[in-house]
C-alpha cells in the first residue's frame, strides 16, 4: 500500500484514501470541437505508459477532495514528487526543468 | 522408554500439564510446549506422509521452515484448520490433533504405493502423458491425481471464531527478537523513538532459546533476553508483539502482521479475537530475521527421526526433551557438536558425529571426543534405514567404499546456516551473493530499512551486537561472548548423492523433490533456476523453500557448470509463512463485509411489508407484497393503482449533487449534452450527461432554484462516480468557474408521489405553494413548506401521470411518508417499489441508463438526439459524438417491441434476429434491454436495442429461446397515453 | 394546518462499547458544507463567528460551533446550538456556497483509554496525540467507508459519516470497541 | 524430437530418465530471420510455432528479456472460457478455446486442460440481465452458456453458500461447461518444444533495446543486449511491456499496465470442483491439481511495472471469497504474487498492423491473455505471415480508436479475469 503526500494537506497518508486518475499534464484541446479523429483518439485514448518516471494525476478523494499531480517511478513505485493542480509540469527533483510538454497548464 | 522429557532440562513447568489427542490417542504435555515437543516427548516422531510417495515423515525442525509435521488441529468440529505446523502451534489442553495426507492411518498408508512407482514419478512427468484418450485427462487421470494430492482437508463448517485489525504507525519496527533484535530495539527504544519488537515465537531470544553455551553481559544469553525484554516492555513507547509473524513487507514500509492470540489457550475468552492482523506503517524497519539451519542432502535422509540439529537442541533446551536415546549426528558445521554435546551431557548417549570436513575446529572435535563421543571427521552418512523410524546410519570415510552401519533411534544433521532475507527480498532490495560462504545477503536496500545480525551475514557475536547497537541509533553496548560462528557448512549434494547416483537424497521434503529431480531438470532444458522450480516444484511447498532453495540452486549451477548467482535465485514472497484468510480478512465479514444502506424511510417499508432488492450497496423496496399476493400480482395490482389512483415510492437513494455559484449554469452547460443557461429557476429540465467519447455515461433531473443554485439528480448507482466526474472537470480543466458542488444524496429524503390523486394526497401537507397546474405545472421546483419543515418540491414524473417529488430534510423523512401513506391510503393510492416503477416508466419509453444503455450508446441512439444542444460550441462529449463510428447508419438504436403473442413476456438480454433460420453464428440486430407485463395495457412490453431501429418500425425481428422462437413487431417506445396528456392533468 | 413532522434520527436507540470505550450516538446538530476562496475565509468567519480554519487537519470552535478544515476551500461547520448557519454565511456577502447537510451526516462520540486503538481498527490514519493532537481533524475512511474524524479531548472522537453508513459504522466500532480492550 | 508417451516414459523410469532430451535448443542467434517475435510468452512462442506449423515460416526467433513464460503466462490464474458479449470477443476466445480442446495432442504435451466449469454468480436484477444477454448471444453464437438457479448453483458447486441472508444473496449463475482452467508453464513449454522442434529459435536472456528502421520506415531489426539481430518482419508479443516496446519503433498503443495480483492457499485435498467468478463482490477462484485455492484478486489502480502491489487488494478480495465460501475463513494463504497486465480503454485486446511497415503487435489482453493464447497466438501468425488481420481478428485493429467502434467488454465485465 503506497504512502502519498498529499500537497494540500501537507500529511502523507495511505493510498487508501486516494484515486489513480491517469496520466497527468494531458490538455484538454482549447477548441476540442474543431480537433480531427486523429487527435481526438490521441488526446482521448493514447498514453506513454511509460516505464519509469512518470508524471500523473492523483485525487485525494477520501481527504480533501483536491487532484493534484505526482512525478513517481513506475518501476520502484517510489514517489519523486507530488505538486498542485494546476501546475506546470515539474522537473524531476535534482534535474533541469523539461521544457517540452511543460507548457501546457490547466490540464493537471 | 516412552517419556524422553529430562528432569532438570529445559524451561517449562512440569506440573502444569495438558492433555491432547493424535489420531484418537490420548498423549500428556507441558503447558508451553508444542505440539511437536509434546510428541517427542512422548517418543512420536512419526508426524506425517510427504505430498507425493507418502513417504512417513517427522518433524524436522522447530520452527516454520517445517516441512513434514503438517497437522490438523481442531479445539471443535467447527474450531478445525489443517496444514498446521506440529513444531509452532502450541499444545492446549484438549487439543484435538490428526495427521493428514494418509489412508487408512498414518503407520499403515495405501498411498506410499506412488514410492515404489516413483521411477514412473519423476519431475514433470505428467507434462509426457495422460494426453489420450483426449477427454481421459479431465476425466479419469486429474481426479486420481488429485486425489493423491493436496495435503490437509479444507474446513466444512463456518469458522465461528473472531478476527480483529490494528493499524498502527511507528518510527522502528523490529522483525525478530534474537540478540540482534533485541539490542536493535532497545537502542532504538533508548532514542525516545516509537518501537514495535515483532517475533513469532511465544518467547523471545531467538537462537539464545537453545544456544545454551553463549553468555551476553556476563549472563547466560536467554536470561540476558529477559532482562533487555522486562526494560523494554517497561518503556511506554516500546510495543514487544510475541507469536506474531511478520508475514509481508510491502510497498513505502507498510508491513503485515499476524497475531496468535487465543490458539495457545484451553478456553479463551470468547470475546478475544483468534489472531490479529496489524497494518504498520514504520518510518524504519529493522531486520533481524536471524538464520535458517539447513538440512544435509544424502540418500534416504527424510525417514522420522532424522532432524536439524538446532532443533534437537531447542528440544532439549527449552522444552526439555530429547529426540532420541542413541542419536547419531551428520554436519559439514561446527553447530552440531554443540547439540551433540549438549545431549550427551544431559545423559543422552551419541552413537557418532560424522563430520564431512577433513578438518573442523579442533577444540570442537576435542570436546566432544573429552565426553566419549566417537567423532568421525572426513565421514559421511551415505544412506539410513528404519520404516517408520530411522533404525541405523550407515558411514563411510569420503571416497572410501567400506560401509559401516550405525544404530541410531535419530540423526541430527548441519548444513550451516541460511540467512533469513525472506522479508528483506521481499521489499524489493537486492541481493548480493556472498561466494565466500555460499549465501545471498542483502545488498541494495529499496526502503528505509537496515538488517543486522545472522540475517545480514554478522555470525560473530560481539560484531552482531554492536551492529545492532548502532542500527538502533542508540547509545548502547553490549558485550558477548558465542561458542560458535554462523558461517560455514556445505550447500548442494553431500557424499553419495552426488551426480551419478539414482538415491533419493531429498531437497524439498514436502514435495519429495531429490537431487536427481533437480539434474533431471537440467537435463530437460530448464536452465533457469525459475524453470527449475516450476519443473520440479522445489520450493513451492508451503514451507515455501526455506530449506530446499539454496541446495536445490547449488545443484542445479554445479549441473550447469555454472556459478550460483549466474543461475539465479527465486524471488521470496509473502507471506513467509501462510496466513489465515478469516485474519486477513478481520472484521469485513457478514454485516460488516460491505455496508447495507437504507434509506431514512428503510423502518416505514418494512413495517409496510416490502421486499427489497440490492442496487449497489443500496436496499431498495423491490414490491409491496400483500397477503398471498406473490410478486406478479402484488407488481400488477402496484402498477394498476398508481395509474387510476396513485402510488406512493421512495426515490431517496437519487443521487442528488448541490451546484451552487455564479457560473453553476456555465458549468453544467459543460458537463451535460444539454443547454441550461435557458433554465428559470423554479424549473426542472432532464439532462443527460455523457464523457468526451459521447456514450450516455448518467442522467437526471435537474432543477434551478435561483439564478446561482441547481438541485442536480444522478441514478442511484450512478451518484460517486458523476460526482468524482465532476470534480475533476471543475478542478483541472474548468478551474476558474466560480462554482462548488456538494453532495446532498443523503440529505434530502425524496417521497415521490404519482398518479390522478397524486395533488389531493399532498396538497394538505404542503404548506406557502400553489400546487395548480398553472401555478405549478409539470417539471416545476420548488422551496416550501411540508409539514412545518423546509422542503423541496419537484413537478417531475417518471411514470407519466401527474407527479410530486417531495425532498425533505432526511430525519423528518419518516413522518412525513407516514402522513403521506394515511392520506394515500384513505384516497385509494398504493405503495410501490421499484419493479413497478421500472414498468411505469418503460410504459412511457423512459430508459434506465445503465439497463437500457451500455457503454456504448449514444444520446441518439437512445432516442435522446434532442437534448443534445446544437448551439453550443462546447460540451464534454461534443467530439467525441462525431466520431465516424458513433454518426453510423445502421447503430444501435433503443426501439419497441411488441411480441406477436401479446401474453409472451420476453426475455431481458433476450438477441433480436432478423432471420431466426440461419446458422450459427447467427448475425444478431441487438437484444432486448427491458421486458415486462403491463397490467395496464394488458399484454407484454419489451424496450430493444435493435441496429437500424428507427428504420425499422412495423418490421417483425425475432428473439430465438432455448425452447421456442418469439416474433415481435418494432415499434416506437412509448406505449401508454402516446400523447402524453396526463401528465399535465 | 397539517400535523408538525417530528425527527427519527439514525441510530436512535444504538448504544455499545466495551470495557474501554463508550460509543453514543452524537445529538442531532445542524451543519452546513461551507465552500469559499481564500479571499473571502475573513468576511465569513467574522460572520459566522469563529475563525475558520486554514491549516490542513485543524478546526476550530467557538460556543457551540465548529468548523472543521476538510479542504483548502472547504469546511464542515457543525453547530449543536441554535443553528442559522446558512443564514449567517449569507450575510457575509462573501461569495461562497453554503450547503445544510444537517441530515446528511450523523456523528458518533467514541471515548475512552480504547479509543485509539477502537478507530485504528479500521482507519488507516496516525491517530497518536504527536502527529493527530487534540482539535484535529481530518476526512478519512473507517473501514469502507467515509468518515470525518475530530479529536475533541485526548480520549475522545467525534465520527461524522453519511447517515446511510452510520450502522456500518457503528457496527464496526463496535467490534473494534471489543478487540481495544484485550 | 522424441515423442512423449507412457512408453517413453516407462523406457526412461528403467535407466532413471538419463534419455530425455531438452525440451527446447537455445543456439547462439543468427545475423538476421524472417521473423523475430519480441517476447517469449505463451502468446509469442505459440505465434512462432504456428508460423513454422502452418505457414511453412521456420526461419524465426522468439527473444525473451527473461526466461520462458515468466511474465503473464506463468503469473495468472489460469482461467479459460469464452463466454463473452461482443461478436469480436466471442470469435477470437471461441477459436481459442476449440484450440485448448485439443492443443495437449497438437504439441504432443500435456498442457493439462480441464474443462471442469466456469461459473459466474448473478447477485441482482442487472446481473441476471447481462448473464441472460451473455447467455442468449453465446447461443445463438454457438458458445457453450447456460443459466443455473441458485440450487443448481450450490449442486455444482457445493461450497458455495446460496442462503438468502448473504450480504449479496445469489439469484442465479451463468455457466459455461467446456471452460476450464490449464497448467499455465505447460502451454509456455509446449509450444516452445514444438517451435523449437520445427527450427524455431529461442533466446532467453535477451533484452530488446531499440527497432531498427529502413530507409522507407520498414523494421531491419532489433538491437539486443546480445547485439543487433537482422529481420523482415517483427511480432511483438510482449504484454504488459508492449508500450515500452512499441516506444522504440516510435509508435504509441492505447494501454496503461497495472499490477494484477493472485495468491494461492496451501494444498487441501479436492474441495472445490469448477472455477467461480462472481463481478459483483469481485472475485474469482478455482482448485489446482496440487489442491491449492487458486484466487485472482484485483488490479492495482495505478499504472506500474514494479509486479507487486498492496495488501488491500488481497484483502478486499478475500472478503468477498470467504463471503461466498464461509467455509474458507480457516484456510491460509500460502503465497501471493503480482504480474503486469496491458489494459486497453475498451478492455479488448489489439492485433493489429502498425503505422511502421513490417511491424506487427498483438497486446492488450488485459486479465484474459491466459485463456486467450491459443487463438492469439494462432491469428497472430496469421497476420504476420499474410500482413492483414484474419477474418476472426478483424476487429481488434487500432483503428477501433479513431473511428470510435470500440469492442465494450469493459461495460460488460467488470472483474479482473
Amino acid at each position: 500500500m503506497l504512502l502519498i503526500h498529499c500537497p494540500y494537506c501537507g500529511d502523507d497518508r495511505s493510498e487508501l484514501e486516494f484515486r489513480w486518475a491517469g496520466e497527468a499534464h494531458i490538455a484538454r484541446p482549447e477548441v476540442i470541437s474543431e480537433i480531427s479523429d486523429e487527435d481526438f483518439a490521441e488526446y482521448f485514448f493514447l498514453r506513454d505508459n511509460t516505464k519509469g518516471i512518470a508524471w500523473e494525476r492523483w485525487r485525494h478523494i477520501h481527504g480533501c477532495g483536491r487532484f493534484f499531480n505526482a512525478i513517481r517511478d513506475t518501476v520502484s513505485d517510489k514517489f519523486l514528487l507530488t505538486y498542485e493542480a494546476g501546475l506546470p509540469r515539474q522537473p524531476v527533483p535534482g534535474t533541469e526543468p523539461v521544457s517540452a510538454g511543460g507548457a501546457e497548464g490547466g490540464a493537471a | 522408554m516412552s517419556n524422553y522429557r529430562i528432569k532438570g532440562a529445559g524451561r517449562l513447568t512440569p506440573a502444569r500439564t495438558a492433555r491432547f489427542t493424535f489420531d484418537g490417542k490420548i498423549y500428556t504435555a507441558l503447558e508451553g510446549d508444542t505440539v511437536a515437543s509434546a510428541l517427542l516427548a512422548n517418543g512420536v516422531h512419526l508426524m506425517g506422509r510427504s505430498f507425493k510417495y507418502h513417504r512417513p515423515r517427522g518433524v524436522l525442525s522447530a520452527g516454520p521452515e517445517e516441512p513434514n509435521a503438517l497437522l490438523d488441529v481442531a479445539r471443535d468440529a467447527a474450531r478445525r484448520q489443517p496444514n498446521v505446523r506440529a513444531s509452532v502451534q502450541e499444545v492446549f489442553d484438549g487439543a484435538i490433533i490428526r495427521s493428514q495426507n494418509r489412508w487408512p492411518t498414518l503407520g499403515f498408508d495405501i498411498g506410499s504405493l506412488n514410492n515404489l512407482l516413483s521411477p514412473f514419478f519423476a519431475a514433470g512427468f505428467y507434462y509426457k502423458t495422460f494426453m489420450w484418450p483426449r477427454e481421459a485427462w479431465a476425466k479419469l487421470y486429474e481426479p486420481i491425481i488429485r486425489r493423491a494430492a493436496g495435503l490437509g482437508v479444507a474446513p466444512t463448517e463456518t469458522d465461528p471464531d473472531h478476527y480483529a485489525n490494528r493499524f498502527a504507525h511507528c518510527d522502528v519496527l523490529v522483525a525478530g527478537a534474537g540478540a540482534a533484535g533485541l539490542t536493535a530495539a532497545l537502542s532504538a527504544a533508548k532514542t525516545g523513538a516509537e518501537v514495535i519488537l515483532v517475533d513469532e515465537r511465544a518467547d523471545v531470544g531467538g537462537a539464545l532459546l537453545f544456544d545454551t553455551s553463549t553468555m551476553i553481559d556476563g549472563k547466560p544469553g536467554y536470561d540476558w533476553a529477559q532482562g533487555v525484554l522486562a526494560e523494554l516492555t517497561a518503556m511506554a513507547n516500546v510495543r514487544v508483539l510475541t507469536r506474531t509473524t511478520v508475514f509481508g513487507y510491502y510497498n513505502h514500509n507498510f508491513l503485515g502482521l499476524v497475531e496468535r492470540v487465543t490458539d495457545h489457550l484451553p478456553n479463551p475468552n470468547r470475546s478475544l479475537p483468534r489472531e490479529r492482523l496489524w497494518q504498520v506503517r514504520a518510518k524504519k524497519v529493522m531486520l533481524a530475521t536471524g538464520a535458517i539451519e539447513r538440512h544435509m542432502v544424502f540418500a534416504n535422509n527424510d525417514r522420522p527421526g532424522i532432524m536439524l540439529a538446532s532443533a534437537a537442541r531447542l528440544y532439549l533446551n527449552h522444552y526439555g526433551v530429547a529426540v532420541g536415546s542413541r542419536i547419531g549426528v551428520y554436519t559439514a558445521h561446527d553447530s552440531a557438536y554443540e547439540a551433540a554435546i549438549d545431549l550427551k551431557k544431559a545423559g543422552v548417549e551419541i552413537a557418532a558425529i560424522v563430520d564431512c570436513r577433513a578438518k573442523p575446529g579442533e577444540a570442537l572435535v576435542s570436546a566432544a571426543r573429552n565426553l566419549g563421543i566417537e567423532v568421525l571427521t572426513g565421514y559421511s552418512v551415505i544412506d539410513t534405514a528404519g520404516r517408520l523410524r530411522i533404525s541405523s546410519m550407515t558411514v563411510a570415510r569420503n571416497g572410501s567404499t567400506n560401509h559401516r552401519k550405525i544404530p541410531v533411534d535419530a540423526l541430527l544433521m548441519s548444513g550451516g546456516w541460511t540467512p533469513s532475507v525472506h522479508l528483506f527480498s521481499q521489499s524489493r532490495g537486492k541481493l548480493k551473493f556472498d561466494a565466500e560462504n555460499q549465501r545471498f545477503l542483502p545488498n541494495i536496500y529499496a526502503e528505509n530499512c537496515v538488517s543486522v545480525g545472522a540475517c545480514n551475514g554478522t555470525d560473530e557475536l560481539g560484531a552482531l551486537l554492536a551492529e545492532a547497537a548502532e542500527a538502533g541509533g542508540g547509545s548502547l553496548s553490549v558485550s558477548g561472548e558465542a561458542a560458535f560462528g554462523w558461517t560455514g557448512g556445505m550447500i548442494g549434494a553431500a557424499e553419495g548423492a552426488g551426480k551419478e547416483t539414482t538415491v533419493k537424497a531429498f531437497v524439498d521434503f514436502q514435495h519429495d523433490v531429490t537431487a536427481k529431480d533437480i539434474r533431471l531438470a537440467v537435463r530437460e532444458g530448464m536452465h533457469s533456476i525459475e524453470h527449475i522450480k516450476r519443473f520440479t516444484t522445489n520450493g513451492m511447498a508451503s514451507d515455501q523453500g526455506k530449506l530446499s532453495n539454496m541446495h536445490g540452486l547449488a545443484i542445479a549451477a554445479e549441473m550447469l557448470g555454472k556459478e550460483i548467482p549466474q543461475v539465479g535465485l527465486t524471488t521470496f514472497r509473502a507471506p513467509y509463512t501462510p496466513v489465515t484468510y478469516g485474519t486477513l480478512i478481520a472484521h469485513s465479514r457478514g454485516d460488516l463485509f460491505d455496508p447495507a444502506r437504507k434509506t431514512p424511510l428503510h423502518a416505514e417499508l418494512v413495517k409496510a411489508g416490502a421486499e427489497f432488492e440490492d442496487v449497489g450497496n443500496w436496499k431498495r423496496a423491490w414490491y409491496f407484497p400483500r397477503r398471498g399476493e406473490d410478486m406478479h400480482a402484488a407488481v400488477n395490482r402496484e402498477c394498476r393503482t398508481a395509474r387510476e389512483v396513485a402510488g406512493i415510492f421512495d426515490a431517496s437513494t437519487l443521487g442528488k449533487i448541490e451546484v451552487v455559484g455564479p457560473d453553476a449554469a456555465k458549468f453544467l452547460n459543460l458537463l451535460y449534452t444539454n443547454a441550461w443557461d435557458t433554465l428559470k429557476p423554479g424549473k426542472c429540465r432532464y439532462g443527460i450527461m455523457t464523457r468526451e467519447d459521447g456514450f450516455v455515461y448518467d442522467d437526471g433531473v435537474v432543477g434551478r432554484l435561483a439564478e446561482d443554485r441547481f438541485h442536480v439528480t444522478t441514478t442511484t448507482g450512478g451518484a460517486p462516480r458523476v460526482l468524482h466526474h465532476m470534480e475533476d472537470y471543475l478542478q483541472t480543466e474548468f478551474p476558474d468557474l466560480k462554482v462548488w458542488l456538494t453532495s446532498t444524496t443523503e440529505q434530502w429524503a425524496v417521497i415521490a408521489v404519482q398518479g390522478p390523486k397524486a395533488r389531493e394526497i399532498i396538497a394538505p401537507l404542503v404548506e406557502g405553494l400553489d400546487l395548480s397546474n398553472e401555478a405549478f405545472p409539470h417539471m416545476s421546483v420548488a422551496e416550501c413548506t411540508v409539514m412545518g419543515v423546509p422542503a423541496r418540491l419537484f413537478r417531475v414524473s417518471f411514470t407519466g401521470e401527474v407527479g410530486f417529488e417531495v425532498n425533505v430534510p432526511a430525519d423528518y423523512g419518516a413522518a412525513v411518508w407516514k402522513a403521506i401513506w394515511e392520506r394515500g391510503q384513505a384516497l385509494g393510492a398504493c405503495l410501490y417499489g421499484t419493479e413497478t416503477m421500472h414498468v411505469l416508466r418503460a410504459e412511457k419509453g423512459y430508459i434506465i441508463v445503465g439497463q437500457d444503455t451500455d457503454g456504448t450508446v449514444t444520446p441518439d441512439d437512445a432516442g435522446y438526439g434532442w437534448a443534445v444542444s446544437k448551439k453550443k460550441t462546447d460540451f464534454v462529449g461534443i467530439r467525441g459524438l462525431k466520431r465516424p463510428d458513433l454518426m453510423r447508419e445502421g447503430r444501435k438504436q433503443l426501439v419497441g417491441l411488441l411480441t406477436a403473442d401479446p401474453t409472451e413476456v420476453l426475455e431481458e438480454g433476450g438477441q433480436i434476429v432478423a432471420n431466426p433460420n440461419q446458422a450459427k453464428p447467427m448475425t444478431m440486430l441487438g437484444h432486448v434491454t427491458s421486458a415486462y407485463w403491463s397490467e395496464n395495457l394488458g399484454r407484454s412490453i419489451a424496450i430493444a436495442l435493435v441496429a437500424g431501429g428507427r428504420a425499422r418500425m412495423g418490421e417483425t425481428v425475432y428473439i430465438p429461446m432455448k425452447d421456442k422462437t418469439i416474433a415481435a413487431t418494432v415499434t416506437d417506445m412509448v406505449f401508454f397515453d402516446k400523447e402524453g396528456g396526463r401528465i399535465h392533468g | 394546518m397539517a400535523e408538525l413532522a417530528t425527527r427519527t434520527l439514525p441510530l436512535a436507540g444504538a448504544h455499545g462499547g466495551s470495557a474501554s470505550v463508550r460509543l453514543q450516538p452524537a445529538a442531532p446538530a445542524n451543519r452546513i458544507s461551507l465552500r469559499a476562496r481564500p479571499d473571502d475565509v475573513a468576511a465569513l468567519s467574522s460572520a459566522l463567528k469563529l475563525a475558520l480554519p486554514t491549516a490542513p487537519k485543524t478546526s476550530a470552535m467557538n460556543g457551540t460551533r465548529t468548523a472543521l478544515w476538510l479542504g483548502p476551500d472547504e469546511w464542515l461547520v457543525i453547530d449543536e446550538g441554535e443553528g442559522g448557519l446558512v443564514e449567517a454565511a449569507a450575510s457575509s456577502g462573501a461569495l461562497h456556497s453554503a450547503t445544510d447537510v444537517s441530515h446528511r451526516n450523523t456523528a458518533i462520540l467514541v471515548s475512552g483509554p480504547g479509543a485509539v486503538a477502537t478507530l485504528n481498527g479500521g482507519c488507516p490514519l496516525d491517530l497518536s496525540l504527536k502527529a493527530f493532537p487534540v482539535g484535529a481533524c481530518a476526512r478519512t475512511l473507517f473501514g469502507k467507508i467515509e468518515v470525518v474524524l475530530l479529536r475533541t479531548a485526548e480520549d475522545s472522537f467525534r465520527l461524522e459519516c453519511w447517515r446511510s453508513f452510520s450502522d456500518y459504522a457503528f457496527g464496526l466500532l463496535a467490534e473494534a470497541a471489543e478487540d481495544a480492550c484485550s | 524430437m522424441r515423442k512423449y508417451s507412457v512408453f517413453a516414459l516407462a523406457r526412461e523410469a528403467m535407466r532413471s530418465h538419463k534419455g530425455w532430451e531438452p525440451h527446447w535448443v537455445s543456439p547462439e542467434p543468427r545475423p538476421s530471420y524472417d521473423v523475430i517475435i519480441i517476447g517469449g510468452g505463451g502468446h509469442g512462442l505459440g505465434a512462432a510455432y504456428y508460423l513454422a506449423k502452418e505457414h511453412g515460416i521456420t526461419n524465426v526467433a522468439v527473444i525473451e528479456k527473461g526466461w520462458l513464460g515468466g511474465g503473464n503466462t506463468g503469473r495468472n490464474t489460469t482461467i479459460i472460457r469464452s463466454n463473452y458479449l461482443y461478436e469480436e470477443s466471442m470469435d477470437i476466445y471461441e477459436h481459442s478455446l476449440k484450440l485448448w480442446e485439443g492443443l495437449s495432442q497438437d504439441l504432443n504435451y500435456n498442457v493439462m486442460y480441464s474443462p471442469r466449469g466456469v461459473m459466474m454468480l448473478s447477485h441482482n436484477t442487472h446481473d441476471m440481465q447481462s448473464f441472460k444477454r451473455h447467455i442468449n448471444a453465446n447461443r445463438l453464437y454457438g458458445i457453450d452458456n447456460e443459466w443455473l438457479t441458485p440450487e443448481q448453483a450450490k449442486k455444482f458447486c457445493p461450497p458455495l453458500d446460496i442462503s438468502k441472508t448473504a450480504r449479496y444473496p445469489i439469484n442465479g449463475a451463468a455457466l459455461q461447461k467446456r471452460g476450464g482452467t490449464a497448467r499455465h508453464d505447460a502451454v509456455a513449454w509446449g509450444y516452445a518444444r514444438g517451435a523449437s522442434d520445427r527450427g524455431v529459435h529461442i533466446i532467453q536472456n535477451c533484452e530488446v533495446t531499440g527497432i531498427r528502421r529502413g530507409p522507407n520506415g520498414e523494421v531491419t531489426g532489433v538491437e539486443t543486449s546480445r547485439g543487433f539481430i537482422g529481420a523482415k518482419k517483427i511480432g511483438v508479443s510482449a504484454a504488459g511491456h508492449s508500450s515500452v516496446v512499441m516506444q522504440m519503433a516510435g509508435v504509441r498503443v492505447p494501454l496503461t499496465s497495472n499490477p494484477l495480483q493472485a495468491l494461492v492457499s496451501e494444498p487441501l485435498k479436492p474441495i472445490f470442483p469448477c472455477v467461480v467468478m462472481s463481478n459483483t463482490v469481485h472475485a474469482y477462484i478455482s482448485q489446482s491439481d496440487k489442491g491449492e485455492l487458486v484466487i485472482g484478486a484485483g488490479t492495482d489502480q495505478y499504472h506500474s511495472y514494479s509486479q507487486t502491489g498492496g495488501l488491500q487488494i488481497i484483502t478486499h478480495t478475500l472478503d468477498a471469497i470467504c463471503e461466498l465460501f464461509p467455509i474458507f475463513r480457516r484456510v491460509k494463504m500460502m503465497r501471493q504474487w503480482g504480474g503486469i497486465t496491458d489494459n486497453t480503454p475498451d478492455r479488448s485486446a489489439i492485433q493489429s498492423v502498425t503505422p511502421v511497415k513490417n511491424l506487427f503487435v498483438n497486446c492488450g489482453w488485459g486479465t484474459g491473455g491466459f485463456k486467450a493464447t491459443p487463438g492469439s497466438a494462432h491469428l497472430f501468425a496469421w497476420l504476420i505471415a499474410k500482413g492483414e488481420p484474419h477474418r476472426l481478428a478483424e476487429g481488434l485493429t487500432l483503428d477501433r480508436f479513431r473511428t470510435g467502434r470500440l469492442i465494450d467488454e469493459a461495460a460488460a465485465a467488470a472483474v479482473a479475469h
